[in-house]
């Protein structure tokens, strides 16, 4: 096992004695196999117990440790310590968001967006337990699994230059899960979803750089969902134009 | 302190707090659900469970044989009563998921697909990829959105139960991002905090694994139950033991050993099964202490491969197919893929057994309910005994949709009929006696012991004295150890004095609990003199019905170690016999 | 009191390749839209009859404006290959289970492109 | 106004933008060749004004023109927003106005050819 010398420079603040953030350095001697999340929890345990971050599952599903590592916001348990060897790397807490504490962002922005958009199966009539499941095929599966994938770990928000200009926008990862719910064949809930979705901060705001899907750890690719609501939401737009609005 | 008054506080926003505060909310809608957790209910581990959750639904299964195989593979440690319930109300459960919007995979038909897993008769996993538990949570979570009478307290990290006139009725919480602490009054208190695989230094736990809710209720006079059965893994990831699903094995993995022998065969678990075609309880769909066991076996023959991170073998899944592997094992590939260096289409992945999963827990019935009352407890916090000795695979999801919904309707029941006044007075106290606590801790100068230090050293002795193998010595020794660690946590100094998201602090609570449960684990596992399901004893090998086919029940003695107690097993149709899986089980 | 870092409204674009490649994406539509005046122009010049037509012809080849077409039929160029790029995301095609592979999508709608403008030439009278 | 009707002006680029992108290079490239003195065939008066008598070449040149101009008025606005500029209502007033001008002229014009 050969080892991995790292320079992290890591944004700290405390809102209790600093005016600003500041950044500090750790070297940290790093085993290969390493994530930038061991580095960092190296520090925590052996250099400094002092920096706050947020991490749980070590294996990119919990989404709790995005962070911007050299710029680019990542899950930090996903970045490996050997594409960054022998440099000095930056790590800040995930763009866009307030700093409540070194590494640690404010998320309850995404938490109210995400409620607003209703992320849930609507049904007019709702099915009784005892008639079984709604038959889906593989294919209508298909049609929305992938944004099915969202682990709310908040870097296509980090990366959206939109939501940083504009925080109104409900964003990408919300967006993309009232997507997710509109194009489930059990769903039938798009005209609700549409009062939503169609307000001026609702889809409208996003420019479609395509930045949150190249940020997104789980290959999600919030940027085509948001692109079908804005073809959804027009359609449903014209529909109600002409009176024939429900879904 | 801020006095918050619900009438159900539910702690842990897993998948089991998440399906409690539903059930409440949905039937409900007049009581008030305060659901708090340390962090936000999507961090939470459900997230990490892959392979499925069991529930009878296809025709040729039937609630007996999902009842037979659960018993069984517990080896006999189960509740009889409790896996009965389950087994009934499993497929319910699972279909109200699927009404939820649960992505699970499916058959051409358009009905819900099942996949084989270990120890388990028929094919009854139902699935969503290797995603389930991450599928399961979120549709809880966003299901949840739609209740407006759940208030979650979302990063709110629990300190200590509030006891009063004999019954629970709070909890003392600290919000993380202020440091200021919250009285939750509650009529009924339902803890789903989830394990302590954090205990253990190679796990397949999310950092947030430790033991918290089991910790309290244990302080607060809850026994707990069975804690000694901790369940290995066969098949963690080397190096990181990140989980790689029993779905890998169901789908037709192997295991082999350094000569690329599949040695599963000689313990018991053969005749060879041909490749491509796994039959179901056979060989590596053996249940998980059995493979766990054999790794152990051919470690001390020799039969594994050395490499920097340990001992290994391999979980050979190339004769699966591109195509198959990426659309029944997506994250399995991605996950060897970016954290072992090796794409499982291609090459055989190292592995090692890895504990996953604690048996044991709070002490609870059929209920849901502890020996306290106005407090309940569901999922693997909870020890209902529905796993006994030894969990099958895809049981534990399906175990907090189905707890989660009766610890609902029993809190809702107990929640109405008290209409006395709250003792606040004894609430107050109590809840600035956990405040004083927490400030002593943080402003307490002049220890030389390091968090991080004394968790590596309960780590390490648990794994050498409490693992899969144990002896009177060993476990003296862990025994030993623990306690002398729980002296030691006194010794601690926190560096970080701030009031804003105190790691520091969280992570010093958090050994404490852990210290704390993990005495009740080697306690339990000393006292019981036999082999039951995942502990083995090298000097007791055999099963002992006569003495020990009871429930260790741990109940905390303050600084002293646990006292222990036992309990009655629930039998009513299945007497103990032989767990067959050498293929004659057909 | 969390810290909002500060975020500048003039030159965000500059901080990241990808949202600089955007803002000039955005830009093409300057001369989108001066083509498009020109077109009305043109139009315009038909309708006015054959002199306003002939000195409509007569200004695109001042030197001036020949720049401008030039640069124009560029970033016009850039406009479509750009926009063919993107048509995968926001329309999707799923034939059966799988979906089509958005390299086939946008594929095909360059092939549609170049035959388009092959016949126009064509019937132009350019070939 | 600009705001309520997102859909109809997000609509309207979306559909200028393809059909920009499929008639526009090859229109600019015959209006290159014009402007270099090799004028096309077809960029005669007669065979211009022919084009443009029947309906169906008046609709697509009312077509190209008007929604390549709404096109263009609408991803200015955010392109300007994005520049910093922030004074949507009067930028909104100024490209959605010359685009509706535009857009009628257009119309009068192939009237009357």
């Amino acid at each position: 096992m050969s080892e991995v010398q790292l320079e992290l420079e890591i944004l700290r603040y405390d809102p209790e004695k600093d005016q600003e953030p500041h950044f500090k350095t750790y070297q940290v001697a790093c085993r290969e196999e390493w994530m930038i999340l061991d580095a960092v929890n190296h520090v925590k345990d052996e250099v400094d117990t002092t920096l706050s971050y947020r991490w749980s599952c070590h294996m990119a599903v919990c989404g709790s440790c995005g962070m911007m590592i050299d710029g680019q916001p990542k899950l930090a348990c996903k970045a490996a310590v050997k594409d960054y060897a022998d440099k000095k790397v930056r790590i800040e807490p995930l763009a866009n968001f307030p700093i409540e504490r070194d590494l640690v962002v404010v998320q309850d922005d995404f938490m109210e967006k995400l409620k607003r958009v209703k992320p849930y199966i609507i049904r007019k009539e709702e099915k009784p337990i005892e008639e079984g499941e709604y038959k889906q095929s593989p294919a209508d599966l298909k049609r929305f699994k992938q944004f099915t994938l969202c682990i709310n770990c908040l870097c296509c928000y980090a990366a959206c230059p939109e939501y940083a200009l504009t925080p109104e926008f409900v964003g990408p990862a919300a967006l993309a899960l009232a997507h997710r719910y509109n194009a489930d064949s059990r769903d039938q809930g798009l005209a609700e979803r549409h009062k939503e979705i169609s307000k001026p901060e609702g889809v409208w705001d996003c420019s479609f750089t395509d930045t949150c899907s190249i940020a997104c750890p789980k290959h999600v690719d919030p940027a085509s969902a948001l692109q079908q609501l804005k073809i959804t939401t027009t359609v449903q737009w014209y529909k109600e134009l002409i009176g024939m609005g429900d879904k | 302190m801020e006095l918050i008054k619900t009438d159900i506080a539910i702690v842990g926003a897993g998948g089991a707090g998440l399906r409690t505060a539903i059930a409440v909310a949905e039937s409900n809608p007049d009581l008030k659900v305060a659901l708090i957790s340390k962090v936000y209910p999507m961090r939470s581990h459900t997230c990490a469970a892959e392979g499925g959750a069991a529930g009878v639904i296809k025709p040729d299964d039937s609630l007996e044989l999902h009842f037979n195989d659960t018993v069984g593979g517990g080896d006999w440690l189960t509740d009889q009563d409790v896996v009965e319930y389950f087994v009934n109300e499993a497929p319910k459960e699972l279909l109200q998921l699927e009404h939820w919007g649960c992505p699970w995979s499916r058959e051409p038909n358009g009905s819900v697909g099942v996949r084989p897993f270990g120890g388990m008769k028929i094919k009854r996993t139902w699935f969503a990829a290797d995603k389930s538990g991450f599928h399961i949570l979120h549709t809880l979570f966003q299901t949840s959105l739609k209740c407006p009478t759940i208030e979650r307290f979302d990063e709110f990290f629990s300190i200590d139960l509030l006891m009063a006139d004999g019954r629970c009725q709070g909890v003392v919480a600290m919000e993380m991002k202020s440091g200021r602490l919250f009285q939750f009054q509650a009529k009924a208190v339902v803890l789903c905090s989830g394990g302590a695989g954090r205990m253990f230094p190679f796990s397949t736990n999310g950092a947030i694994k430790t033991g918290d809710g089991t910790a309290m209720a244990y302080r607060a006079g809850v026994p707990t139950k069975d804690m000694e059965f901790v369940q290995y893994h066969p098949t963690g990831l080397l190096a990181t033991g990140i989980l790689l699903t029993e779905g890998c094995r169901g789908e037709g993995g192997v295991l082999r050993n350094k000569d690329g022998y599949r040695y599963l065969q000689d313990y018991g678990m053969g005749p060879e099964t041909p490749l491509g075609e796994p039959v179901l309880k056979t060989m590596e769909l053996g249940p998980r202490d059995r493979l766990s066991q054999a790794f152990w076996h051919e470690q001390q023959k020799g039969n594994t491969i050395p490499t920097p991170w340990g001992d290994s073998t391999h979980l050979d899944m190339t004769h699966l197919g591109e195509k198959h592997i990426d659309e029944r094992l997506p994250l399995v590939r991605e996950l060897s893929i970016i954290y072992a260096g090796v794409d499982p289409v291609k090459e055989p992945v190292p592995i090692r057994p890895v504990v996953h999963y604690m048996m044991g827990g709070i002490h609870t019935n059929i209920d849901a309910e502890t020996p306290v009352s106005g407090l309940f407890a569901v999922g693997e916090c909870a020890c209902a005994s529905l796993n006994g000795a030894n969990r099958l695979g895809s049981n534990s999801l399906t175990e907090l949709l189905v707890f989660g919904k009766r610890a609902a309707k029993n809190a809702v029941e107990f929640a109405r009929k008290q209409n006395s006044e709250a003792n606040e007075s004894e609430l107050k106290e109590q809840a600035d006696k956990a405040q004083a606590k927490v400030r002593e801790l943080v402003q307490k100068s002049g220890g030389t012991e390091s968090i991080a230090g004394l968790r590596s050293e309960m780590a390490k002795s648990l794994e050498e004295g409490a693992g899969i193998y144990r002896t009177e010595e060993t476990l003296q020794q862990t025994c030993n150890t623990i306690a002398d660690l729980r002296k030691r946590y006194a010794g601690i100094e926190l560096h970080d004095k701030s009031n804003v998201f105190n790691t520091d602090l969280f992570q010093a609570l958090e050994l404490g609990n852990m210290l704390e449960l993990a005495q009740t684990v080697a306690e339990g596992a000393l006292a019981r003199k036999e082999s039951r399901g995942s502990h083995q004893r090298l000097d007791y090998e055999a099963r002992d019905d006569e003495q020990y086919l009871k429930h260790t029940l741990a109940s905390y003695q303050g600084e002293e170690a646990p006292r222990i107690d036992y309990h009655d097993v629930v039998i009513t149709k299945s007497q103990p016999g032989v767990r067959d899986y050498s293929g004659g089980a057909k | 009191m969390a810290y909002v870092r500060p975020v500048s409204k003039t030159c965000w674009y500059l901080k990241d390749r990808n949202y600089t490649i955007h803002m000039l994406n955005e830009l093409t539509s300057v001369f989108v839209g001066l083509y498009a005046l020109l077109l009305l122009w043109g139009i315009g010049a038909v309708a006015s009859g054959p002199e306003a037509y002939q000195y409509f012809l007569k200004c695109l080849a001042s030197p001036g404006m020949l720049v401008l077409l030039w640069v124009t039929t560029i970033v016009i160029f850039y406009h479509a290959i750009a926009w063919f790029k993107v048509t995968p995301k926001a329309m999707p095609i799923q034939k059966g289970e799988e979906f089509v592979p958005g390299g086939v999508i946008a594929g095909a709608h360059y092939v549609v492109w170049i035959l388009f403008s092959l016949v126009v030439l064509f019937l132009a009278g350019v070939f | 106004m600009a705001k309520v009707n997102k859909a109809l002006f997000w609509s309207l680029f979306a559909a200028g933008g393809t059909l920009t992108a499929f008639v526009f290079p090859v229109l600019a490239l015959i209006t290159l060749f014009a402007a270099h003195g090799n004028t096309p065939e077809i960029m005669g008066f007669e065979q211009m004004q022919g084009l443009l008598a029947n309906w169906f070449g008046k609709l697509a040149a009312f077509g190209t023109v008007s929604l390549a101009l709404w096109h263009a008025a609408h991803r200015l606005r955010t392109a300007l927003y994005g520049l910093g500029l922030r004074a949507d209502g009067i930028v909104s007033v100024v490209g959605y106005g010359i685009a509706l001008v535009g857009t009628i002229l257009s119309a009068y014009y192939l009237v009357q050819i």
